[in-house]
């Protein structure tokens, strides 16, 4: 509990719309199930294509399916998914990020060679190529999505990780003669995982993109398992007679992501010192003037 | 400089080779027989007499490194082999759908350049005020809206509803603006942040405290300043995201309708055809890294502490 | 006119707004500096020294909002309540500042000749041609070697004494009455802290300027200042000329600090002689004297109510200590 | 001396790669130091001239590329692994910054006890134990132990950082710049407590600062480095009084006096320049570029040590001159 004290304090500056979009995804998503009013997948041709009505709050599909219940279960998917890409991803990389960044030398240059290559080829050309090559399928978009994603946490570990070596505190422990094991289990690799811990959750919002991007082009979560990028792409047909359908998921993930996104723009920001808002501004005028007055009374 | 250029050639090539050498050994290592792939591709009943044959003939059958050295050989000479499911020749396909990519990515790139400097300037000039709300609102949009969704947002507002430009196809710039438009949207949202943190860091630092002792003026010191040392780092950013928008042309040209790079490398991943994928691959990563050997001597010329390392 | 200081600080007070904290670094401090004249700034970190000079001049980091009281009038003009645009007419133009680490002053990216000229386009309009041939003498005039080679090349390609005798050529190259050095030399080496120090003081003289020198360190002071401010936790403890203050100190603080500093005549293995506790950080202001924590004198009525500034028996000098003042009174 | 030194550094060289690719940095050449058990010694020179590069060598912080380090007559660089750590524990090395030698997250009680369980105090109350008579022996109270780090003030937290240090029994304290970072008025404070512990623990300390006056109160002997090497070495009091070399005299006469009265009276030729890079060090007398003596024969070898007074020698081929007073580096050559 105590290593989680420094992350909690450091989401506690982030913007609380972020933090209830966040919340929202991660509760629709845990609780799906139990949520969507009826099941996704049933089809009734007879009501396909309806606009919103008290049977079904948000219409249906041009299958007749409940457009409401399959948005709620598509949280689940992409949640489910973007968590094991980020946990796979995120473990490889930490692990040859404070590898690299304990070692340095020829261990570093050759890990981050790597991670350079990995870096300057978008996320989404691999996972492709992984795809063309095995074949479409469940796993093997979460793999390959792991493939692509971990050298972003790989170079992030590696910066904190050295910066974490590089700080007297480490080189007192050096010189007080304490064991590498103990310099990197109980220092090193506590606040990597912290800091890295941040930077992952604000780039679940690309992650969650790219599953839906693979769904999209119906190389990623098959039908008839109700994702957005995919219920996207199914109603794209229908786009003139019914652009309800091609909306709503598209503004469903839409939110999701800009929860992710604000988040990484508060980090992003948190390094710059900003002006003063007027009501943190008026605060301080008070308490100020309460010394002021302190003053003329002492004289 | 000499020096730098000669050293920095050396490495773009030796990872031309690398790539080139993944590109072969993911195709090697695919699961399946490919002899038997092209076998029943080509119609006929897969004997195995005939799955024989067929190895033999794409030289399956000699040891690995004499196929990569003659693939290599052949690639060099822009000869990509068959296309396992139309069997027509990859080099010629590739030669047309270049263009196309393009056409898309030179035009994208410039509209996300000309969007984000002005999105990050006018936060920069008045931070924290409303200005700097709606660029930073605009760019917090274009970067969480999956690229199909702008695609399909401005088919149907384009096209469908005021019908002002067409949706599909490949002739004439009225043609372009659409995918342009939708292909720019997310690097001109990231990089618009890029100019805008950048500057703001910018203008924190020592040395304007310096520029405001001199009695400057905070527009000039922006400029004069601030934007010199942002330079290098927008350069970087803007190769990364040219870069990305080969993958954002994955997206975009089918939407479109355009017979482009990224849609040709679509449909070898969606058939496993594998001679497509990696022809596309190759030339995927060759310009990476020429992207990259570019930027790299972009900043070398606008950022004189990099210059120092190599004088 | 001529018994006009060019700058006169009266009953300063600066309060420093953040998004974290409220603090007042300045509480109510006075002093003046005539032209052609130095004064010295003395205090240790967090004692305010700094705020005091740069907060009324509009030079604050981003993030901290200023409230300000007092006067802070220069050649009579009051620049208290003055505009942004209203106050940047003086720097640069009527006031120079040269800044404690060079290597963050100055902008990495850009030539030192630019750095320099433009502070003579925008002050003494001149055309960018003259204004190179300006820099260039500025450049020779502050001690640069191979002059006309420096102009060209960018800060990092320069060792620390080149990049602070930059700073004070943009200083310089305004023209200004006044120049308000803060740490000039702390980031720098004892030997080329003597160098800079030298052209500081040559430079002052030559050109007649009033200079404020804010510093931690007293042995800087001695040789340069005429006047000496000491500061202890956002007021003045005592204030007088250099000659008298450095000698015969009469603040307990100020008599603590130079008694700290080891002489030739302390044998080697000695105790060091110090002062007890610590100073305080910043806040709220404090009641009474700041220092009566740490004083031997300090009696009952020293926390009571804060000790006025008074002229002490040399009148030349001026101390805020109640049981100092007192011994006058009664001699 | 008759007794043995405590720590003896032989020829030890430290070379870093520089920043402009396929040179190095030359930070420490050839430099040879003794300490004895229980003595202050001073290392002083301007920053760049790799006075702290030489004690973070010692302590293996950084790696030298040659030369040995003695610890009791045990060759360090012959060890490696866990013998290595256990003896070279022997070896501390106090910070100059106290903000981040220390762990922001920990409390000063466990900041000591990790240094204790690294050292083999197994049980618990033992380590309670030593953990009250450690703070007590840098001056705090027990109470502190609760506290975290980030509370405390400069002053404070450099106890702490001492406290570790001597929770492990060390014979030798490198001290880089100790009290550079403390505020002005408490560093007679931290001083102090090294001369106590000097004289308690009969701990050596090598003490690396640019303050002159400081190491001239503090220090028995003095080693003076200019780019890299020892120029100059000697009693504080003989070196102080009779600099031989001439970088040692402009040092010491470049340190501003705080008697207006003196100071002004002060008027010696300046030592110009500055430090010249360490990648590309000149030939022979490396101070021959800033020397105001330096003749022809400094730039072809490099000078002989001369043993000038007991324990006393300069690496100047004026050296007996300038001891003398025959000559002197503060007056005006003629060209």
């Amino acid at each position: 509990m105590k290593k989680l004290n420094p992350i909690l304090a450091r989401m506690s500056k982030m913007p609380k719309a972020a933090l209830i979009t966040i919340g929202l995804f991660v509760a629709l998503g845990t609780f799906a199930p139990w949520l969507a009013p009826q099941d996704p997948s049933t089809q009734n041709l007879l009501e396909a294509g309806l606009g919103p009505n008290a049977a079904h709050w948000l219409g249906t599909d041009h299958l007749g399916r409940d457009t409401f219940s399959r948005l709620i279960i598509a949280a689940n998917t992409s949640l489910v998914s973007v968590g094991s890409v980020l946990g796979i991803a995120m473990t490889i990389g930490i692990a040859m990020g404070t590898i690299a960044g304990y070692h340095r030398g020829w261990v570093d240059d050759l890990l981050m060679r790597v991670v350079d290559v990995g870096l300057s080829i978008p996320s989404l050309i691999i996972a492709l190529a992984v795809i063309g090559i095995v074949g479409p399928g469940y796993w093997t978009m979460v793999l390959a999505l792991a493939l692509a994603w971990w050298p972003m946490s790989g170079r992030i570990s590696r910066a904190v990780a050295v910066s974490i070596m590089s700080k007297p505190h480490i080189e007192a422990l050096r010189v007080l003669g304490a064991s590498p094991w103990r310099i990197y289990f109980n220092h090193l690799l506590p606040g990597t995982i912290g800091a890295v811990m941040v930077y992952a959750t604000a780039d679940a919002g690309v992650a969650a993109l790219a599953v839906a991007t693979l769904s999209f082009l119906g190389l990623g979560i098959q039908p008839p398992t109700p994702e957005w990028g995919q219920m996207l792409v199914d109603a794209l047909p229908y786009l003139e007679s019914d652009p309800r359908q091609v909306l709503l998921p598209g503004l469903a993930l839409t939110a999701a992501v800009i929860g992710f996104n604000t988040l990484g723009e508060s980090i992003a920001l948190n390094r710059i010192p900003k002006p003063l808002t007027r009501r943190m501004l008026a605060a301080r005028r008070i308490e100020v003037a309460g010394w002021a007055k302190e003053g003329i009374d002492a004289q | 400089m000499i020096h730098f250029i000669s050293k920095r050639l050396k490495h773009s090539l030796v990872l031309l080779l690398l790539a080139s050498l993944v590109c072969f050994t993911l195709v090697v290592s695919a699961p399946g027989n490919v002899a038997v792939l092209i076998a029943e591709l080509r119609g006929a009943v897969a004997t195995p007499g005939y799955v024989e044959q067929v190895a033999e003939e794409i030289g399956l059958n000699k040891p690995l490194l004499m196929r990569y050295v003659d693939w290599l050989g052949d690639a060099v000479r822009g000869d990509f082999g068959i296309s396992y499911r139309t069997g027509q020749d990859v080099s010629a396909d590739l030669a047309n759908r270049m263009s196309v990519t393009g056409t898309l990515i030179a035009g994208g790139a410039a509209i996300a350049t000309l969007i984000s400097l002005a999105l990050g300037f006018l936060g920069a000039f008045w931070p924290y005020k409303l200005p700097d709300r709606v660029s930073r609102g605009l760019a917090l949009l274009g970067a969480s809206t999956p690229t199909f969704f702008v695609g399909a947002l401005v088919i149907y507002g384009f096209s469908v509803t005021f019908q002002l430009l067409p949706s599909f196809g490949f002739d004439g710039p009225q043609s372009w603006i659409l995918p342009w438009l939708t292909v720019s949207v997310l690097p001109a949202a990231v990089l618009s942040r890029v100019v805008r943190v950048g500057l703001e860091e910018a203008m924190a630092s020592p040395f304007v405290l310096t520029a405001k002792s001199k009695g400057l003026s905070r527009t000039a010191i922006l400029f004069r300043d601030a934007l010199p040392n942002i330079t290098p780092i927008f350069i970087n950013a803007l190769g990364t995201q040219v870069g990305l928008m080969t993958a954002t042309a994955i997206i975009v040209e089918p939407l479109f309708a355009w017979q482009g790079l990224g849609d040709y490398f679509l449909a070898g991943v969606r058939f496993r055809d594998f001679m497509v994928v990696q022809a596309c691959l190759l030339i995927f990563l060759t310009f990476f890294i020429l992207v990259n050997l570019i930027v790299d001597l972009a900043v070398l010329l606008t950022d004189p502490r990099i210059r120092r390392q190599w004088s | 006119m001529h018994n006009e200081p060019l700058l006169s600080v009266n009953n300063l007070t600066v309060d420093l707004l953040t998004s974290k904290s409220a603090v007042r670094p300045v509480d109510g401090v006075s002093y003046s500096v005539r032209q052609g004249e130095c004064l010295a700034i003395v205090g240790e970190s967090g004692s305010g020294k700094t705020v005091m000079n740069f907060a009324p001049l509009g030079l604050m980091p981003t993030g901290v909002t200023t409230n300000l009281s007092g006067s802070v009038r220069f050649e009579g003009q009051e620049l208290i309540g003055l505009s942004e645009p209203e106050i940047r007419r003086f720097r640069g133009k009527s006031i120079g500042f040269i800044f404690q680490d060079p290597m963050s002053a100055l902008n990495p990216v850009r030539r030192i000749g630019r750095q320099i000229a433009e502070m003579a386009e925008l002050h003494l309009n001149m055309s960018p041609r003259a204004a190179e041939a300006r820099a260039l003498d500025l450049v020779k005039l502050v001690g640069i070697s191979d002059p006309s080679a420096r102009l060209r090349q960018f800060p990092h390609e320069l060792s620390g004494g080149l990049r602070q005798r930059t700073v004070i050529a943009i200083a310089l190259a305004g023209e200004p009455k006044l120049l308000i050095a803060d740490e000039p030399t702390t980031a720098l080496d004892v030997t080329v802290q003597a160098q800079i120090l030298r052209l500081l003081k040559d430079l002052q003289q030559r050109l007649n300027m009033a200079m404020v020198l804010i510093t931690h360190d007293m042995g800087v002071v001695a040789g340069a200042a005429d006047n000496i401010v000491v500061m202890y936790a956002a007021r003045a403890a005592e204030r007088g000329p250099v000659d008298k203050v450095l000698v015969n100190p009469r603040h307990p603080y100020t008599q603590g600090l130079i008694n700290a500093i080891p002489r030739r005549e302390d044998p080697i293995g000695s105790e060091f002689r110090g002062l007890p506790g610590v100073p305080p950080t910043l806040g709220a202001p404090i009641n009474g004297c700041a220092f009566a924590p740490r004083c031997e004198l300090a009696v009952a009525a020293c926390t009571r109510s804060r000790p006025p500034m008074a002229p002490a028996v040399d009148s030349k000098v001026s101390v805020a200590c109640p049981v100092v003042n007192q011994g006058k009174a009664a001699a | 001396m008759t007794h043995a030194p405590v720590l003896k550094v032989e020829n030890l060289q430290t070379r870093f790669k520089s920043v402009q690719r396929g040179k190095y940095v030359h930070a420490v050449d050839d430099v040879s130091i003794e300490l004895y058990p229980g003595e202050i010694v001073g290392l002083v020179g301007e920053s760049g001239c790799g006075k702290s590069t030489l004690g973070r060598t010692i302590v293996g912080l950084e790696k030298a590329s040659s030369g040995r380090v003695l610890l009791d007559g045990v060759d360090l660089s012959a060890l490696s692994g866990a013998a290595l750590r256990d003896s070279r524990r022997a070896l501390q090395y106090v910070f100059q910054d106290p903000y981040s030698c220390l762990n922001d997250r920990q409390t000063v009680g466990e900041a000591i006890d990790e240094a204790l369980i690294i050292d083999g105090t197994k049980s618990p109350d033992e380590r309670n134990r030593r953990t009250r008579e450690l703070l007590d022996q840098v001056g705090l109270a027990y109470a502190v132990k609760d506290r975290h780090t980030r509370e405390l003030s400069g002053g404070q937290r450099q106890r702490v950082a001492i406290a570790r240090s001597l929770a492990v029994n060390p014979r030798v304290l490198i001290c880089d710049e100790p009290v550079s970072a403390l505020d002005l008025s408490i560093r007679a404070q931290v001083m102090n407590l090294f001369l106590r512990l000097q004289k308690d623990l009969s701990v050596a300390c090598l003490f690396i600062a640019h303050d002159l006056a400081l190491v001239r109160q503090a220090a028995s002997r003095v080693y003076v480095m200019y780019l890299g090497r020892i120029v100059e070495q000697g009693p504080s009091q003989e070196l102080y009084d009779h600099p031989s070399h001439p970088y040692s005299q402009m040092l010491l006469a470049s340190v501003p006096e705080v008697d207006p009265r003196v100071e002004k009276l002060r008027s010696g030729p300046l030592l110009m320049g500055e430090v010249p890079s360490p990648t590309n060090p000149p030939s022979g007398c490396r101070f021959r570029t800033r020397c105001p003596l330096a003749v022809d024969d400094c730039a072809r070898r490099t000078p002989p040590s001369h043993g000038l007074a007991p324990d006393h020698n300069a690496a100047c081929v004026f050296a007996p001159d300038l001891h003398g007073g025959k000559r002197s580096a503060l007056v005006h050559q003629p060209a």
